[in-house]
């Protein structure tokens, strides 16, 4: 029987709720494992579960510096979509979301994945033909797109201001049905206690503080709770890779930190039933089951790991929703946060062999990490386990930006703030 | 944040635009060192701690200048003129000399 | 080609230019607003360390000695001039024909001279409450002791660039892209209907 | 008078009787009531619903931090929801409801929820719901089925989707010494900074300031506290260099100690005066901070401590002293530290009995025994509550021996009869704007509370936020820092005197009783301690993981009242000291703000619009209008019945066949001056500009440093160390700065300045067979024949009285020539233009004809320099120079920019002679079933009247080895499908004689 179920919430209610285990053990590192993961985020462990699962590599230990789950995984707005532009994109985040439509089964945990939409809004004709093109080179890739007219936006968002004389006015917007959101805590601990019960050991308040090296061979780490050893150490370390990859003695990467900001308001009953964005700024909202208007916008803009965010970003986020939502002008922002972003050169990810002998790497994910969080585990196992990447991430190199090779899918070029 | 522009003195942060990492250097324009190249283009320090970097100020006088912030505190320890021939942030008169 | 010849230039303003008190002027007018229509508005730029010699021509053309330190500036009547960035002034008089009388004086070896006279539009706000106004825009400070008479500042309000030279104790001339000035000039309204304004 | 007023005191104005309804009751008040105050008054004990199980609450608190009383104030059809009670000052007229309950907050279904007891347990949700693995319900449905009916339950209040009328405002403000918080600490910081000549500025989120002193009930100077901070106040109204906010709360400690206020201007009157705002936004840059912003009274954990009537200790006595209020006629205390024998007092002496003082202590000092005794109240040392009776309102609560080393309960339980139980379980320095400055909180065992860290901005700190509660204390720190922050030496002042109610600071570490029956630590999102446990049995030990888990301290209040007592759970759990389980970092804001406030001034006017010279011109004309990144530019001038097609391609056919003007001024446009200016424009463009001669103009093209496309336009020589160029609309700002960047940082020695003078100039471009002969009607001063004027030559003429320069260059096509003139004088000019037109049959056209015409020339714009195309897929490639280099020569030649399967520039001809839609995807083989292997897309399209069909500009891989092929246009988003050949982009004259003329 399922551990987790309608009937074991009675169950144990019955007995006070005393006989619950932990999510996951806290087990003490041991001295080797045939895969360590740096990073007890979603990533990290969402790559440990698909070890086990996947390829039946259970020997893996995820290192986590402080508690699990706390970077980016609990730091976002939990948007699940594959409504990218280029095709090296979408089929990957298309995986990823095929992974999460059965992602609460597969870990007998619930993800709260709710698809309930995600709705690009266009403001001008040249914007609808932009989103007309991404929606078509979705369909033609076998994911889901529709264009809404303003009036089914209308029905669809009641709240919205559609009206013509808003400064940008909607004219239309690209739907993708299938994407949604999810709990984002759910997933990390979801992927942990699916990773703990087919073996992985996750070990917290363990930070990584220098590679163990035979020869130019990675082969470990050392950390605040001693030195562990593995065949193979892979980085799922996106906010800080730039950070641990020089104590790897590697100095200079294609990546820049940056702090993007999020918002929740307080609690309301339900009024934005899908997710929406705004075409002519960078804004993005839903609303949480809890009835949170979960919101954010743009990335403050320059490189930071302090996850503190800047006034005018607040200020800018809040201007955004308005113009869109005049009604909520009354409703109050509760909480913020600064997630870290591991900004790429081209807004695409890195998941890759090496680039040292013995490591693996897992970064870049801008802010499309959460949605990539099973694809990611996924390809990231696949590429650890066989020692090549899977088509679905084969295009993600680290050399792809030398190589005149970007996914660069807003087209803003080597300037990590503006993707 | 504030910004200290050598020229029109502390600023808010709005007025001012991010350039990016202020560490690394162009090969000659005639170079064919691709490795150089894509270094310069694309290769980054990022590093936790201070951090060399350019800022327009283009909400303002729109200078580019030189700022040397810490990445995770997000103080700034100073702030000269990326152009040569202008003077530092605590000689702001002497812009003009 | 003579000046008299040629037709009235027309205000971007134009259409929302409304004189007369507006807002909650019942209990008086505490600022007052206008367009100021210098028929002049040049930009001078010097090659660095020439800054001295383009002081010195802007003074032998407009009479106008600029004082020292960044952003310093001088206003006279009809005729203004300060720095707004390092080694750059805006030099402002009433009448047109300001680029012609300094085409001899910014030698190429001093730096270079581009006539603004239509691209920005000069906006006055005066009063008791014109401090009060200008800080519901701009994140600058406009204390006196902090923006002294006659200096510039260059600063923004998000997309609208501006240059702000203060005119007088209580009073600010406001130089905004012409583009941009029938939305500032409205949006500066609207701000000012609080503490009630005349428009002049 | 009201069932609970008291006769006297409080600092309401009594002669004022105010008017308002709470869910449609009427009800009176003073002015001086808050909502919850008046409320009370009126004997309302209900004020809400909890979030999860919809028990019934009263009010717990007095002030910002109060979780249960939350209204939703109405103003017409605009809500306000989420608004604590005891934040709302009534005013005549106000209409306030309750939340989250149907249908009636006595009578709320929700409550049902109670029933499921231990099965809505702590993340139960995470455990349940995922429906069956197949079936209809397979996948995300059964959750999403279930979700549909758990988002109605849960959320608080509603919010409206009429938009708000208000007005929202921004201030920027700067001052040497910001105070936060207005008790005897701040106004003594103000004051002393004040006195030093330093530009003060003072917030207090009350509406009143004094802060405890308004009802702390002690003598200050031998005046009562109020009357003295109220003299206080008058002193600093008084100084020009103070501003005084009150209703203001600093909710934001940012970096550069800028900090971000919200002021509620009028929120407590019934109409804004003219051109008020609702709430002003201040953003305040301030030299030094003094933070003296108070603690927060800590509730107790107990089974049955939600029940209304049970509230905090010091809120009480604030009822009482401050709005003249009594909150029971029977009081007991429940405390585990001193200062709630001050409230007893307080509170006897206002006129209720208080029946009991129960303390967890044992060893209660003589001096709190006196005040008990003063109090005629029965002091039960060593003794707890271990539950509470009534329904919608406290009837009584038990008793029973506690032994506070080891928590275990003993002896009989006792019932004492209470309509009010007041808790006090110590105080919490309110430190949340020193954590958001960037440091983390310290454990101060003695005082049970985490204390304020080492400033890492330039803030210090005084009184209750310190740790330092007593009101002599706050006074001589208040000053200090005061001096301080304005640079002002120490000097000794005379010692105020402070008549206060004795008590030690330091309670006993004691936050939970442990009996049967939910006790409740995080109240609004019915968080009980057994969750606390039941988080700690399933790993989520850490403090974020049980927040997360658990959702403690996540709810309106952020957990104010519940984040110390949740710890103190959790560490007694773990076995260890509660720093070791660690406190959550404060971030902002401090209390919610509304997002009107911070969209500030740009609330309903989120952009300015920018405007060509012509633009009152094209509405008069009637030009429809679309916006092109700010500006707005005409689409069509459409006639009447026409529909946007048939005007497009009227315009574009009567400019190939006569003559047709179009509004240019958005382009944009850069002043390069000087020595090196030549030089400059070699290194910026792929093609060379040094060898161009004065008075002509050349097309260019730029790159980025990584080899990709960025922008393109003519540049003009003006002369020989003045060029004018100019870009396309969308980027003219990133050419500007592109510019910028190389001279400031890359180039410094190179001797070039650079203007944006976009604004300078209005453009007119005029196009067509007989373009050249209008010029001739109304050009005075030069010539515009070919000689003079040939292709790509520039003039200086008159029109109309007006000097304007005219540049022969083709956009379009046709022989045409960009006229350029004065901004100030470009309607005038363009009337002109449009008046020597009128013999030529010279016709306005917009943005669409314009782009038929380039598609017909096969130019590109921004859909196809799109940041992802280099020079070769468009086509460009003979501009790139070998003779020297310029910015991208180095990287454009890299492998993946220079391969066969890249997208390139192609055209196509519609077959089935239908329209085409940009976005739409080419294909070889259709199917329309499902779509599959793109081979690239339409960038634009159009009808052609020159071609007589559609036809469009796509990019396609490898499309020039495609010319002259079939493929299919693919577009099932639009159910467009349909026979396409591809050809070269150059539809239209591709040897240009047209234009050459």
């Amino acid at each position: 029987m399922a551990e987790y179920s309608a009937f074991s919430l009675l169950k144990n209610a019955l007995t006070g709720n005393k006989d619950w285990k932990p999510a996951w053990r806290k087990p003490d590192p041991k001295a080797s494992y045939d895969v360590i993961v740096i990073g007890g985020g979603g990533h990290g462990l969402s790559t440990a579960y698909y070890l086990a699962k996947e390829h039946g590599i259970t020997n893996v230990a995820v290192l986590e510096k402080g508690w699990l789950g706390s970077g980016n995984v609990g730091r976002n707005t939990t948007a699940v979509r594959s409504n990218y532009l280029l095709p090296q994109n979408t089929r990957f985040y298309e995986h990823s979301m095929k992974l999460w439509e059965n992602l609460s089964h597969d870990l007998n945990y619930n993800v709260m994945f709710s698809q309930r939409g995600c709705l690009n809004l266009a403001h001008t004709p040249a914007q609808l033909d932009d989103y007309a093109r991404r929606g078509n080179a979705m369909r033609h890739l076998g994911v889901d797109a529709d264009l809404m007219s303003v009036d089914q936006i209308k029905r669809l968002v009641p709240a919205l201001d559609i009206s013509g004389s808003a400064r940008f006015p909607v004219l239309g917007g690209l739907m993708q049905r299938r994407a949604g959101s999810a709990r984002h805590d759910a997933v990390a601990w979801g992927y942990a206690r699916g990773a703990d019960r087919r073996g992985v050991d996750i070990i917290e308040n363990c930070e990584v503080t220098g590679f163990l090296r035979d020869g130019g061979r990675i082969t470990g780490v050392s950390t605040t709770r001693g030195e562990i050893r593995a065949k193979k150490v892979a980085l799922a370390v996106a906010g800080s890779t730039g950070r641990v990859m020089q104590l790897a003695g590697i100095s200079h990467m294609p990546i820049e930190s940056h702090v993007l900001q999020a918002f929740v308001s307080e609690s309301l009953k339900p009024i934005i039933d899908t997710i929406l964005t705004f075409g002519m700024g960078h804004f993005y909202i839903s609303q949480s089951d809890k009835g949170g208007l979960v919101y954010g916008g743009d990335l403050d803009g320059y490189n930071s790991y302090a996850q503190r965010g800047s006034l005018p970003i607040v200020d800018e986020v809040m201007s955004e929703m308005v113009a869109l939502f005049p009604g909520l002008a009354r409703v109050r922002m509760l909480r913020s946060w600064g997630g870290l972003c591991d900004m790429t050169m081209d807004g695409s990810p890195i998941i890759t062999t090496g680039p040292l002998p013995g490591m693996y790497l897992n970064c870049g994910w801008c802010y499309g990490g959460f949605k990539a969080t099973p694809a990611s585990g996924w390809c990231f196992a696949h590429t650890i386990a066989k020692d090549e990447p899977h088509e679905f991430n084969a295009p993600f190199t680290l050399d792809r930006f030398y190589r005149g090779l970007v996914i660069d899918d807003k087209g803003q070029g080597a300037t990590p703030r503006l993707h | 944040m504030l910004i200290t522009c050598p020229y029109c003195g502390p600023r808010d942060v709005i007025e001012f635009t991010y350039q990016g990492d202020g560490n690394r250097e162009r090969p000659q324009p005639a170079s064919q060192n691709l490795d150089a190249w894509n270094a310069y283009v694309y290769d980054r320090l990022n590093p936790a701690g201070d951090h060399n970097e350019i800022w327009q100020h283009s909400g303002g006088c729109r200078s580019h200048l030189r700022v040397v912030r810490n990445t995770l505190t997000h103080e700034i320890r100073s702030t000269t003129f990326a152009r040569g021939g202008h003077k530092s942030a605590d000689n702001r008169a002497e812009g003009r000399s | 080609m003579a000046d008299h010849q040629l037709p009235e230039r027309l205000s971007p303003l134009e259409p929302e230019y409304h004189p007369g008190s507006h807002g909650n002027f019942e209990h008086g007018v505490d600022v007052i607003l206008s367009e100021t229509r210098p028929g002049s508005i040049l930009q001078l730029a010097a090659w660095p360390s020439e800054e001295k010699r383009l002081i010195e021509a802007i003074r032998k053309v407009t009479g106008l000695a600029l004082p020292d330190g960044a952003g310093g500036g001088v206003s006279n009547g009809g005729r203004a001039a300060f720095g707004f960035a390092p080694g750059k002034f805006t030099v402002v008089d009433e009448a047109e024909g300001l680029a012609a009388a300094f085409a001899g004086a910014i030698t190429p070896a001093i730096g270079t001279l581009t006539d603004l006279s239509h691209g920005r539009t000069a906006i006055r706000i005066a009063g008791p409450k014109a401090e009060w106004v200008m800080a519901k825009f701009f994140a600058i400070d406009f204390a006196l002791p902090a923006f002294p008479l006659g200096a510039g500042r260059s600063t923004n309000h998000h997309d609208i660039f501006a240059q702000i030279q203060r005119s007088g104790a209580d009073q600010f001339d406001i130089y905004v892209f012409r583009s941009f000035a029938r939305s500032f000039w409205k949006a500066l309204c609207h701000a000012s209907e609080e503490v009630g304004y005349e428009v002049q | 008078m009201s069932p609970r007023r008291a006769e006297t005191g409080g600092r309401i104005d009594r002669l004022r009787t105010i008017r308002f309804t709470f869910d449609d009751a009427p009800y009176t008040g003073h002015a001086g009531d808050t909502l919850a105050s008046a409320l009370l008054a009126n004997g309302v004990t209900l004020f809400g619903r909890s979030f999860k199980y919809h028990r019934p609450r009263g009010l717990l608190a007095a002030g910002v931090e109060e979780p249960n009383a939350l209204v939703t104030v109405l103003r017409g059809e605009v809500r306000e929801p989420n608004i604590a009670a005891t934040m709302v000052e009534i005013y005549d007229g106000l209409v306030a409801v309750s939340q989250n309950r149907t249908p009636s907050l006595a009578w709320d279904i929700g409550a049902i929820n109670q029933l499921g007891g231990k099965i809505l347990s702590a993340g139960f949700y995470y455990k349940t719901f995922m429906g069956p693995v197949i079936g209809p319900m397979k996948g995300t449905r059964f959750w999403m089925f279930c979700e549909h009916f758990i988002r109605r339950a849960a959320g608080l209040g509603k919010a409206g989707t009429a938009s708000d009328p208000s007005r929202y405002e921004r201030m920027n403000a700067f001052c040497d010494v910001l105070v936060v918080g207005s008790g005897p600490a701040g106004l003594m910081a103000a004051k002393a900074a004040a006195d030093q000549g330093a530009r003060v500025i003072l917030a207090d989120l009350e509406a009143h300031f004094g802060g405890s002193a308004n009802w702390s009930g002690e003598t200050i100077d031998g005046m009562p506290a109020a009357d003295w901070a109220q003299r206080a106040v008058k002193q600093l109204e008084g100084n020009d260099n103070v501003r005084l906010l009150p209703r203001t709360t600093v909710w934001g400690y940012y970096d550069g100690n800028t900090l971000a206020a919200l002021e509620r201007v009028t929120d407590h009157k019934e109409a804004p005066a003219k051109g008020e705002p609702r709430q002003r936004y201040w953003a305040i840059r301030a030299g030094t901070v003094v933070l003296a912003t108070g603690s927060f009274e800590r509730p107790l954990v107990f089974p049955g401590n939600d029940r209304p009537g049970v509230m905090l200790a010091h809120a009480a006595e604030r009822y009482a002293n401050e709005y003249g209020v009594l909150p029971g006629q029977r009081i007991a205390l429940f405390t585990n530290n001193d200062s709630a024998y001050r409230s007893a007092l307080a509170l006897k002496k206002a006129g209720a009995a208080i029946v009991a003082i129960v303390d967890v202590r044992s060893d209660v000092s003589n001096e709190m025994r006196k005040l008990t005794s003063e109090a005629e109240a029965e002091l039960l040392a060593g003794h707890a509550v271990i539950a509470t009776e009534g329904g919608k309102a406290l009837t009584g609560l038990k008793v029973q021996r506690f032994d506070f080393m080891s928590g275990a309960l003993s002896g009989d339980e006792r019932s004492i009869h209470a309509d009010c139980l007041l808790m006090s379980g110590g105080w919490s320095p309110t430190i949340h704007l020193a954590s958001q400055a960037g440091a983390k909180a310290e454990w101060d065992p003695a005082r049970q509370a985490f204390l304020p860290p080492k400033p890492t901005q330039r803030w210090i700190g005084a009184g209750a936020f310190t740790g330092s509660f007593s009101t002599a204390e706050a006074i001589a720190e208040g000053r200090a820092a005061g001096l301080q922050a304005a640079g002002g030496a120490a000097s000794p002042a005379p010692l105020t005197v402070v008549e206060a109610a004795p008590g030690d600071p330091d309670p006993a570490p004691i936050f939970e009783i442990k009996a049967k029956g939910k006790s409740f630590v995080d109240f609004q999102h019915d968080v009980t301690a057994e969750d606390v446990r039941l988080a700690h049995r399933e790993g989520f030990v850490s403090v974020e993981h049980l927040k997360r888990y658990t959702t403690l301290g996540m709810a309106t209040d952020q957990g104010k009242n519940s984040n110390v007592p949740g710890l103190a759970i959790m560490a007694e759990a773990l076995g260890k000291p509660i720093p070791e389980v660690g406190t959550t970092r404060f971030r902002p804001p401090y209390t919610a703000v509304s997002i009107g406030s911070l969209a500030a001034e740009r609330f309903g006017d989120l952009k300015p619009e920018r405007l060509t010279p012509m633009h009152d011109w094209h509405i008069a004309n009637g030009a429809r209008m679309y916006s092109a990144g700010l500006w707005y530019r005409p689409m069509i001038y459409g006639l009447a019945g026409e529909t946007v097609e048939q005007a497009y391609v009227r315009e574009a056919k009567a400019t190939r066949e006569s003559a047709g003007i179009v509004d240019v001024s958005t382009l944009g446009k850069i002043a390069v001056q000087g020595p090196d200016a030549a030089e400059f424009l070699d290194r910026v463009y792929t093609n060379m500009f040094s060898t161009l001669a004065v008075g002509k103009a050349r097309y260019g093209l730029m790159l980025r440093e990584d080899g990709l496309a960025f922008d393109d336009g003519t540049t003009w020589r003006l002369g020989e160390q003045e060029f004018l160029m100019t870009t396309t609309t969308a980027n003219a700002g990133k050419v500007m700065q592109h510019l910028e960047y190389f001279l400031d940082v890359i180039w410094p020695e190179l001797k070039v300045s650079v203007t944006s003078v976009t604004d300078e100039w209005a453009g007119a471009a005029i196009g067509g067979p007989k373009a050249r002969a209008i010029l001739a009607a109304c050009v005075t001063g030069t010539a515009v024949d070919n000689a003079t004027l040939p292709f790509m030559g520039i003039v200086h003429g008159q029109i109309a009285g007006v000097p304007v320069m005219i540049c022969r260059l083709s956009f379009s096509g046709e022989m045409a020539f960009e006229v350029y003139s004065g901004a100030g004088y470009g309607t005038h000019v363009w009337e002109a233009l449009i008046e020597a037109g009128k013999p030529f049959d010279l016709v306005t056209y917009g943005l669409e004809a314009l782009g038929t015409m380039r598609i017909e020339k096969g130019h590109v714009t921004g859909a196809e320099i799109d940041g992802r195309t280099t020079a070769r897929d468009l086509h460009l490639d003979w501009m790139l120079s070998k003779k020297k280099p310029f910015i991208g020569s180095a990287m454009m030649d890299r492998e993946g920019l220079v391969a066969n399967d890249r997208l390139q520039l192609v055209g196509l001809i519609a077959l089935d002679n239908r329209p085409l839609n940009g976005g739409g995807h080419i294909v070889e083989e259709l199917d329309e079933a499902n779509p599959h292997d793109s081979l690239g897309h339409i960038t634009a399209c159009c009808y052609s009247p020159a071609l007589g069909k559609y036809i469009a500009l796509a990019l396609v891989k490898g499309g020039k080895a495609r010319h002259g092929t079939r493929a299919f246009v693919s577009d099932p988003l639009r159910n467009r499908f349909g026979p396409i050949e591809i050809v070269s982009n150059h539809f239209y004259d591709p040897d240009g004689s047209r234009m050459h003329g």
